[in-house]
């Protein structure tokens, strides 16, 4: 595919952002490839809902905001039924039955991983949630490495925290092993 | 009447982050009116810009969200025009003694019935945590990465100095104490000051390491201590908590009124 | 019928038009040359029942008076440049509010602090643009006493009308020069009271919902209706909201309540225009001057109109391109580098053919600045 | 206060935001969040009424109902 | 040489740009959309031996970096339209005294408190025109962080050699953003450093006498030259003057360095121009969708082009109208009602075929948005 | 160094009226500079707009005559950016108190080694005679001509509470005290504020008939006492002179240095 | 003569644009002429030169200011030489010995008038001299009469000092005799 | 100050604006305005070179020489 739209939305604290900026700077630092994100800020940042999008392409991109996501990942109820009506149709859906009751649709992928389960279980720290998450987009995407990732997670996560978050990512990466390069 | 009477239902739950002390100044505000029995339409409350200053849309009073620092301006007259009404301006740190400082002690000065209530949280909250007039050497905000080096107002002392008649402090975890001190100062025939510590877990604590919510709060009880108390002798790290000033002056309002007389010919 | 006649300054005529129009309570910070508002109206708004506050700046001065506005009252607040930029914030609070109020900028010699006691005209454009994001406008300008009186009448007329601030920009010269001023009658100048709601208690009244006719009914703070007011985009309760299509609504409501009603807020004066080959539009003090070698220039036979304007904005395009239909050319006469200039060759058909005669020395412009200019663009030569 | 005879913890669970401030302060530890991160009255029968949670709570999201001001 | 390559938001881009071209003093107050660079400075300045203050308010901002600026140092501010609105007098000053500094406007929505975190270009008509009196004054934007990091450069340029304040107009759109930005290797861009008096000491140095090139040289405050600035009108020793010579010599110098140089000032970017039929004229994040859009229809063999402007004051209208002369249609693509729209107007030979494709509910305007527009404009309907 | 070697005297006469106060102070802060012997070079002058900013254009220093109101504001930008500066800012009460107020709160805040003098006239000369935030209740003015009900600031206990580290009052009458002070201000490493009462006859004089310049001078000797003088307990409305504030704290500049080097990796 | 272009120039303290207003004003209320005054501020307002314009007309009066008076009052030196140049050619020159020095200038009427001397010897009160010239202008020019101006006077001054601008004024008018209606 | 002994009361003429303040307060009554409202001193023998009448005047118009400083 020329060009990954991507749509990350959840509440306030789970971390899109934060996870949508390390996906898109991976791509641009380590894969040689282009990127732009941009996110919808406001009362928003304050509790509700959140929204980061990121296009990942080998040109030039101009608009900067995605208009119809080919891949959306909602982490909450309200952000799915807030941002589900925009998925490309034939689009994937990634969310956590933890916090999302998926309906169908039809021409929609809809992939329901256990992200937060997995995460409490295996690391037990809520934080590195939305890292998982990554993991598992990355290997969706297929057009960006773990260990790529991994790059940009040591120039901002103290060396202590680290090895958690690999875990994180790899936990995720496994989980969606799946639907490895869905996306491609 | 419950004080959910005197709140716009319809945008709650509110805008603030879970554990913001703003909330528990809401919290207090509402009660201190209720105590008052006033009714809604007497009462306007003025906000500047910030998070603090969204309180004015959550209250069902007559309500003026205005510019960053300004409150205290439109509220001048806003009072003036209509001295009947009741005003409550309740601002933020950066709001009240930063960017509107100048408007702050010159009402001070003024002596004109109104309630300032500075929602101390010493920090900008609303535009993600860079440090204000009340922050302190030594704190972390976005804009200090190195420790701030800005000393920090005394809002009581400035008041004072700037001439306000009523001029009292608490915080959060105060709750009651806050109530009673904003009903006291709506009363107040003057300018009235309450300042509440208000914790900020988002920006403010989280910058400071703080701890969560009931951490910060919690931790107002122990930094604090009533007006002249022996802790404060031992301590005198201490924060005091209290009615600072309370004195009967003419009141701008009331001395206008007398120049139009003057000016009518009478007196 | 007798009018009470006086004798007395421009900046006097201005609050004499403001107290005749029902001024109730004004905020000010002194600065030449509008000094003679504030300290008039210090004397003269408590005789009338009336409130007058001095605040701490110009800043809080027009914070104040919007503040009064809300209450009920008319208000009003005057300054200069300096000032006048110093309230463009509090100006679009207004803008956004839709909250009446009249804002006087006595212009004096520009940029910066200038030259304080000379006058110009070179706040023309701040007045129409200092407002940061896209907004609407109404500025009123007078080039004499009488006029000044009525334009402030008009002024707060259109406050009223459209609540929307508005702006009175006289000059230094205007507001510094005395000559005759007679005070109508009490019913003489129609008056605009403000429109207040007719929604009673209890039933939900909407600040920002225009009846048919476009006007925004008001209810005074310490009524029976409660509701918010803020400076950001907002629904029409006066609530906060980012919906797109609200705001979409809110600014074209802003700037179309203005904008499509650029020919009923147009005043002007014509003078010879019919026959005139030539034409000159001016404003303001220039216009006397203008107005001066046009009543020369016809007793010698020379066909030279003058298009007087004296609402600046919105501009009177259509009229403008109207009156200028045809005419060999156009000079805009004003004390600036070119302001209105730009506005009358957006205008017209031929902009090629509108010329300035303007000077920027803090010099009151004469009548052979004029000659001069005239005479070179006839090809004349100096 | 605090002599008045509880009723009721009414605990509007769309306001509360599980800041955790009135678990923390409630001088009889009456209160705890719940796996959604809400109060609830676990020790209703230790409560004195005291409606510290009440009057902190920043969400205005508890009320303490007594038997005399039943609302 | 290898470029250091970051992944940063446009404010970033904006402050990396300044650290490049020498920035040594920073003042400034918070402000959604532009409090990234504030933030970024406080860390980073200090580690290049710079200063950063955090004011009072946006009104002592622009002072202190003024008065920074006269000690000799590289300075800028940062700041959104609530805070523009309210630098205007401070910006008046520093064109009066002809003081370099650099004011950043990230645009919200506006008028008023608006929509903060939303975008607009909503303030392009104030960054002309919002000081009282007249006045020139430059101003440039960019739509990609590379560009913005070069404007940046470009804007400390112009600052020093001409001795003028310079407004960088980003958006909350480009400022918020992310995307790659290359460092360019030191030297890679041209700096201007402050031209100096080479007057002795004990020699009468004049702070306001140009050189034969029009340049004034300066001197450090603290230096052995002691001089006067004032915001009054001023001789060249910079003290006050009303002489009416003095005075129109300098508004003409203020007014003719800037007007006389508008296409030395400008900066822009083609796409397309050559065979195209019709034009669109953009700038900044809404150049982004133009281009977008350009390039869309290209691949199908429309004949579409694009003018950037990245110099948005002076008005490059010569460029401007040379471009689209003979051109269908030009289509201005802007998030306001229409601001650079009228320069456009003003500027090409056929208003009549000067479109509007604007956006200015807070959203971004998308490629659809234009591409309906050009359907309608083409008469081809919805 | 006589002191006319410090004015430039091209401009002499100066356009301030006969027996204005501003004079005097300008007398008393030239024999100031001439007795710490510093070079002219090292001395920066920043003033507001009025009467008494005016001062600026006549001392031979660097001189900056700014913005009504935002003298401190400059003068904060020119001596951080160049600490090794002294920076004296005269301000007229108006331009000090009424419009500048926040600047002069926050310069005060910070400690940053600059001298304030705050020429009080107790009136807006420049425009004419309209009250200032140091009129006082009861006095004339253009803009109350009712006599003023604007309670006025004391300087002194304004500057204390925002922090200012030397904090001084005196008047025109007392020229020797008040070289001694403006001297002592510009050695002080804080922010130093000096209050000089001085005479506008043009304007407060005549609105409020205190006679000619020699009356009004002369007054000020009668309305004030050293302070904790016997003659204040007796008389409390005697105005207090002296220096009422003088402490080390740590300076803005100083502090700012240090950030520099630990962002450098020092210390 | 259609218009009198009348310039009083002299220093802050002497009172000429109080002149200048009264008997612009006295034109306007009680003489049913037009008139229209106008003047220099600035620093001059603060001791130095004073100048304020009255233009007297039948008819309208639109350009309010004086280029070349007819008539020039100058009670300095200092006014005198800045404004001398202006007088238009065949214009009346007003001053006083005690302060001005006139050098000879063809086509122009020098009156020299010892108004000091006089209100200094018959009132004693330097404070009403601006009204003695008054007296000298009015029958100068001949359009306004002496009570009129008392008329204004009486709307300005109180009741106490009535007498005194009375004495002034008349001062003024008789010393002026010889030069009665010099302008019309 | 005030010891030195005086040798010359120098006025500026130009600069002097008669406004009284050195005469009324000159603690010798040495000063006096003249028909032009310049400061003269008229009785500079009672003159004791305290400098009084310099340091206050607000016009730098007088300067009190004396035997050890003559400038
Ligand atoms: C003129 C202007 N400058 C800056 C801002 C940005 N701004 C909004 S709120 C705020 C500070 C908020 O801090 P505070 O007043 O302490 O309130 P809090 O959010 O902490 O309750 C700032 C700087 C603005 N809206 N307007
Ligand atoms: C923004 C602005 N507002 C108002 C003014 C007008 N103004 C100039 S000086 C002044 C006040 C002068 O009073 P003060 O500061 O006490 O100085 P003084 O003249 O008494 O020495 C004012 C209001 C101005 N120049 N700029
Ligand atoms: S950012 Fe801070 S002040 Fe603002 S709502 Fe959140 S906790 Fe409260
Ligand atoms: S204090 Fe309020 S918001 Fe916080 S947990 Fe308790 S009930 Fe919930
Ligand atoms: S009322 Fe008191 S005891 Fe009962 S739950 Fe609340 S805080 Fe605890
Ligand atoms: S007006 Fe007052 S302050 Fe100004 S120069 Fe004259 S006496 Fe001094
Ligand atoms: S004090 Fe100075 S100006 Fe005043 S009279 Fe004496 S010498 Fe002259
Ligand atoms: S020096 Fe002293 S005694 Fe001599 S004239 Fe001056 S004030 Fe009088
Ligand atoms: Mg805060
Ligand atoms: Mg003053």
């Amino acid at each position: 595919m020329e060009r990954h739209n991507l749509v990350f939305t959840g509440s306030g604290g789970q971390g899109v952002i934060t996870a949508a900026v390390i996906l898109a700077e991976t791509a641009v630092l380590h894969e040689g490839l282009v990127a732009v994100q941009s996110q919808t800020y406001g009362a928003a940042a304050r509790g509700g809902s959140t929204r980061a999008d990121v296009i990942i392409a080998k040109s030039e991109i101009l608009f900067p905001k995605v208009l119809q996501p080919n891949l959306l990942v909602s982490l909450t109820q309200e952000a799915y039924s807030l941002n589900y009506p925009i998925l490309r149709p034939g689009g994937i859906l990634i969310s956590d039955p933890k916090f999302v009751n998926t309906e169908k649709k039809v021409d929609a992928i809809a992939i329901q991983l256990p992200m937060y389960q997995g995460v409490m279980d295996e690391i037990g720290k809520p934080i590195v949630y939305n890292v998982c998450m990554l993991g598992a987009v990355a290997r969706i995407i297929g057009i960006v490495k773990p260990e790529s990732i991994m790059k940009v997670l040591e120039t901002r996560i103290p060396r202590g925290f680290l090895e958690m978050n690999q875990k994180a990512l790899e936990l995720g990466y496994d989980m969606a092993a799946p639907y490895e390069n869905f996306m491609n | 009447m419950p004080i959910k009477d005197y709140i716009r239902e319809r945008f709650f739950p509110h805008m603030w982050c879970p554990g913001c002390g703003h909330g528990t100044v809401l919290n207090s505000l509402l009660r201190a009116v209720e105590q008052l029995g006033m009714s809604k339409n007497e009462i306007v409350v003025v906000s500047g810009i910030g998070c603090s200053a969204r309180i004015s849309g959550y209250v069902d009073f007559h309500t003026l969200h205005t510019l960053h620092g300004r409150a205290l301006a439109f509220a001048t007259g806003v009072k003036l025009s209509k001295p009947e009404l009741n005003v409550i301006v309740p601002m933020g740190d950066g709001d009240a003694l930063a960017i509107g400082g100048n408007h702050f002690i010159h009402a001070a000065r003024r002596n004109i019935a109104m309630t300032a209530i500075v929602m101390n949280n010493k920090i900008y909250g609303m535009t993600g945590g860079q440090f204000s007039p009340l922050t302190g050497v030594g704190g972390m905000a976005t804009t200090a990465p190195y420790a701030s080096i800005d000393r920090s107002f005394d809002v009581v002392e400035l008041a004072k100095a700037a001439g306000a008649t009523y001029v009292a402090r608490s915080t959060a975890f105060h709750a009651q104490e806050c109530t009673q001190m904003i009903h006291d100062a709506i009363l107040h025939d003057g300018f009235s000051v309450v300042e509440i510590m208000t914790q900020c877990p988002t920006h403010y604590g989280r910058k400071n390491k703080k701890g969560g919510p009931a951490e910060m709060i919690k931790e107002f009880k122990d930094i604090t201590t009533p007006i002249g108390s022996k802790a404060k002798q031992e301590n005198p790290g201490l924060i005091e908590r209290g009615v600072f000033v309370e004195k009967d002056l003419p009141e701008y309002c009331a001395e206008y009124d007398k120049i139009i007389e003057r000016a009518q010919g009478g007196a | 019928m007798s009018r009470q006649v006086k004798f007395v300054q421009g900046n006097e005529a201005c609050l004499e038009g403001a107290l005749y129009a029902g001024l109730q309570f004004y905020a000010g910070y002194p600065i030449t040359p509008s000094s003679e508002i504030t300290e008039g109206l210090a004397l003269r708004l408590p005789a009338v029942g009336g409130k007058f506050i001095q605040m701490e700046d110009e800043i809080s001065s027009i914070c104040a008076i919007i503040g009064a506005s809300l209450t009920g009252h008319k208000v009003m607040t005057a300054t200069s440049g300096p000032g006048f930029s110093l309230m463009q914030e509090g100006l679009g609070y207004a803008v956004m509010t839709e909250i009446p109020c009249v804002i006087v900028d006595v212009m004096r010699g520009g940029p910066s602090t200038g030259l304080p006691t000379h006058g110009g005209q070179g706040d023309v454009m701040q007045a129409r643009w200092g407002v940061h994001g896209d907004h609407s406008i109404v500025a009123l300008t007078a080039s004499s006493h009488q006029d000044v009186f009525e334009m402030t009448v008009e002024a707060f007329n259109i406050a009223e009308t459209y609540r929307t601030p508005v702006i009175l920009l006289l000059d230094e010269a205007i507001g510094h020069m005395r000559e005759k001023l007679e005070i109508p009658e009490p019913g003489e100048l129609p008056l605009v009271e403000r429109l207040r709601t007719s929604v009673r208690d209890g039933v939900n009244y909407h600040p920002y919902l225009p009846r048919e006719d476009g006007r925004l009914p008001m209810s005074d703070f310490g009524g029976v209706h409660r509701y918010n007011v803020t400076g950001l985009y907002h629904d029409m309760w006066g609530f906060p909201t980012s919906d797109p299509k609200m705001v979409h609504g809110l600014i074209r409501h802003l700037h179309d309540k203005i904008e499509n009603r650029v020919n009923v807020l147009a005043r002007y004066k014509e003078y010879f225009l019919e026959d005139a080959e030539r034409i000159m539009v001016s404003y303001g003090c220039s216009a006397r001057s203008a107005l001066h070698v046009v009543k020369d220039r016809r007793l010698r036979g020379e066909k030279l109109g003058l298009l007087e304007l004296q609402t600046l904005w919105p501009f009177p395009a259509e009229i403008v391109r109207d009156r200028c239909v045809g005419k060999k050319s156009v000079i805009v006469v004003e004390m600036n580098m070119g302001q209105i200039l730009h506005e009358v060759k957006k205008a017209v058909d031929q902009p090629d053919n509108v010329f300035l005669a303007n000077r920027v020395d803090g010099e009151y412009i004469t009548p052979p600045d004029i000659y001069k200019i005239l005479r070179l663009i006839q090809g004349k030569g100096v | 206060m605090g002599k008045a005879k509880l009723k009721e913890h009414r605990i509007n669970r769309d306001w509360c935001k599980g800041c955790g401030i009135c678990v923390e302060l409630c001088p009889k530890k009456v209160l705890e969040l719940d796996a959604e991160e809400k109060a609830v009255a676990v020790r209703p029968e230790d409560c004195i009424a005291c409606k510290l949670c009440e009057i902190r709570c920043p969400d205005l999201a508890i009320e303490i109902i007594t038997e005399p001001d039943e609302k």
